[in-house]
């Protein structure tokens, strides 16, 4: 029963890479990774309930913090490389997503 | 009995989680609108898991620790959420509709 | 019913990787290497190594940190963008042909090779069983990692950290600094969000008591100093978060962590190179955990005055 | 399954990117996945015999535990790894303070150009 779940844990996995892969603009790819830590996270618990280990459940903690402090700097960064854009907006919007 | 119910509830979180993948896979969507359906079911998704797992191992260091993992990610999953949808209307994205309204301008 | 997931987990890892090598744009390739190096992380976990998978894990936020710095400067300047789009426009001509060919053929020969000379399935484990055997009566502590660590192979630790050391100076000194374009800076960008700000508070006590909990407990279970050290540098980069950095003294930490470094090498030579720990372990079955738990603390307060100096280096200096 | 293969195709995948890059923050990043395959190689060579982690080994099967020298061994070779790509990096940011470009071929150019100016 619990590698059914880690099955469909890991199937959830694929797709959200799917869209770190494919997304559009880098909000996207952003959220991807969000997901990704969670699915990791979430594998990580099944298989030391699995095992009966309670110390591999520390890597569930490192993990969580790691990537979110991974994913807060990314996301700073970004919204100081677009201000000067932003207040130059005008009537090329559209280049704006392509350049990403 | 009480593992019977221990998978119930993953089960359920598993659905949710679904309902999430199904959001996040949405190709003619905003990204605003990804970001809303698929962070939220995202959150409920790991509550729910979890409860399931300390169902499963009773009261015992495990359940602690499992609890503790819980309430991290309850404080940190939104803050990210919150973090990337501030950096994306911060930093310039613009949506279809506002594109739209822009245009006609 | 027995799933492979190790081999889906490094077939995840080999997918992100190709896509690192066909991705063009810097931001997706800083992301694609965010979910490489998790997924890597998680493979190391499932090949029953944990104290490799949690470094592995926390060095990542850093390493994501420090190219993000990078490339910053390297789009503010417009530069970078050029320099993609020239990338991206190579024209179609006997030359461009070659230069793909020839590394494929060059890469595809050496992997042939490198096919032939596989090692073999009866790898030796005349040395696994030793130390296997022996490490809880020679060095003590119930982690063989931790034990091979910082008993038998305490030379190994010892040049590591030194290399830690030189690697912390080496960017203090190459890295340009004008003090003058230092002041009136507004560092911390998250201050207007209030959420943000109460959370970071929040979430800060968890990270400094889950790093002394790795640090304390690195010989009993996985982890260790060095691991504990990177936890407790992610408690810096919050501060950062929040707050603003004019009145932290670099310097002196830096002079902290030459000084922790000196500790380093004289606690070894006290305790393993006498056999002060061998005889106690027959005498006084706690002199070796003592000895582990003051390793474990010394190279963890090393490795978190190393890095809170290369985080303030890059974010505060080299971003500008 | 031999898992070796994984670990050979990384690093041939991460040399072909790291002769193929041309922008010198892309060729850091392949070194950087060049060492993580390394790592992961030695793992799997000390894992061949069993795949349980070496703590509490007097409660487990002796025969299904893992080489814990490869691991400890590896333990220095991810913090020499994250060392070397700092100092590169910081010898990056004063390439591109000096010269303003990311580019191999751009920054030759310019080197070679200033290198003749001189004599």
């Amino acid at each position: 029963m619990m590698n059914i779940i880690l099955i469909v844990l890991f199937a959830y996995l694929f797709f959200s890479m799917i869209r770190v892969a494919i997304g559009p603009s880098v909000w996207d790819r952003l959220s991807g990774l969000n997901l990704v830590t969670t699915k990791i996270i979430l594998v990580i618990v099944i298989f030391a309930s699995i095992n009966e280990t309670t110390y591999l459940l520390d890597f569930a903690m490192i993990y969580a913090l790691s990537g979110f402090i991974g994913t807060i700097f990314i996301t700073l960064f970004l919204s100081n490389r677009n201000r000067r854009k932003l207040e130059e907006f005008k009537e090329d919007a559209e280049t704006e997503q392509e350049n990403e | 009995m009480l593992e019977y119910i221990s998978f119930a509830i993953m089960g359920l979180g598993l659905i949710f989680m679904f309902f999430g993948i199904v959001g996040i896979m949405q190709p003619n969507k905003d990204f605003y609108y990804r970001l809303l359906v698929t962070c939220k079911i995202d959150t409920v998704g790991i509550i729910t898991f979890f409860i399931g797992l300390a169902v499963r191992h009773g009261i015992s260091f495990f359940t602690g620790k499992i609890v503790l993992i819980l309430i991290i990610m309850l404080i940190l999953n939104p803050l990210v959420t919150h973090m990337v949808a501030r950096s994306a209307y911060r930093g310039g994205y613009v949506s279809k509709d506002e594109l739209e309204k822009r245009k006609l301008r | 019913m027995n799933i492979p997931i190790t081999e889906i987990a490094l077939s995840l890892w080999v997918v992100c990787a190709v896509l690192i090598v066909f991705t063009k744009k810097m931001y997706r390739i800083i992301i694609t290497f965010g979910v490489f190096s998790l997924i890597g992380a998680l493979s190391y976990l499932f090949l029953g190594s944990p104290d490799v998978a949690m470094a592995e894990a926390a060095v990542s936020a850093f390493v994501t940190i420090f190219f993000i710095v990078c490339i910053e400067r390297y789009y503010k300047f417009g530069m970078g963008l050029e320099d993609e789009q020239a990338e991206e426009k190579v024209k179609f001509s006997a030359k461009s042909v070659g230069r793909i060919l020839a590394p494929t053929g060059f890469c595809v020969g050496l992997f042939w090779l490198a096919m032939q000379h596989l090692p073999m399935d009866d790898a030796v484990t005349v040395l696994r069983d030793q130390y296997l055997a022996r490490f809880m009566y020679d060095v003590g502590g119930m982690n063989a990692v931790a034990s091979i660590v910082l008993g038998y192979r305490v030379y190994d630790t010892l040049f590591e950290a030194l290399l830690l050391v030189v690697s912390v100076v080496a960017v203090a000194h190459v890295s340009w600094y004008d003090k003058a374009e230092m002041i009136d800076r507004r560092h911390s960008e998250i201050k207007n969000s209030g959420v943000a700000r109460f959370t970071m508070r929040v979430v800060c006590p968890i990270i400094i008591i889950f790093g002394a909990y790795i640090i304390a407990n690195g010989h009993l279970t996985a982890g260790g100093g060095f691991q504990g050290g990177l936890a407790i540098a992610t408690f810096f980069i919050c501060r950062y978060l929040v707050y603003d950095i004019n009145d932290l003294p670099i310097a002196k930490v830096m002079r902290m962590e030459k000084l922790v470094f000196v500790n380093i090498t004289i606690l070894p030579v006290l305790a393993v190179f006498t056999g002060v720990t061998y005889f106690a372990t027959y005498i006084l079955p706690l002199t070796s955990d003592v000895y582990l738990v003051a390793m474990n603390i010394l190279i963890g307060f090393k490795v978190a005055c190393g890095f809170f100096v290369l985080f303030y280096r890059f974010v505060a200096i080299e971003r500008w | 399954m031999r898992l070796d293969i994984f670990t050979m195709v990384m690093f041939f995948v991460s040399f072909f990117g790291l002769i193929t890059s041309r922008t010198i923050i892309k060729s850091i990043v392949f070194i950087l996945i060049m060492q993580t395959s390394v790592v992961m190689f030695w793992l799997i060579v000390g894992n061949m015999h069993g795949s349980l982690p070496p703590i509490d080994v007097y409660n487990i099967d002796a025969e299904n535990i893992s080489d814990p020298l490869p691991q400890a061994l590896m333990l220095s070779a991810i913090v020499i790894g994250i060392s070397v790509i700092t100092v590169s990096i910081t010898m990056f940011n004063n390439l591109f303070r000096k010269y303003e470009t990311a580019s191999w071929d751009h920054m030759e150019k310019v080197y070679s150009n200033e290198g003749e100016g001189e004599q």
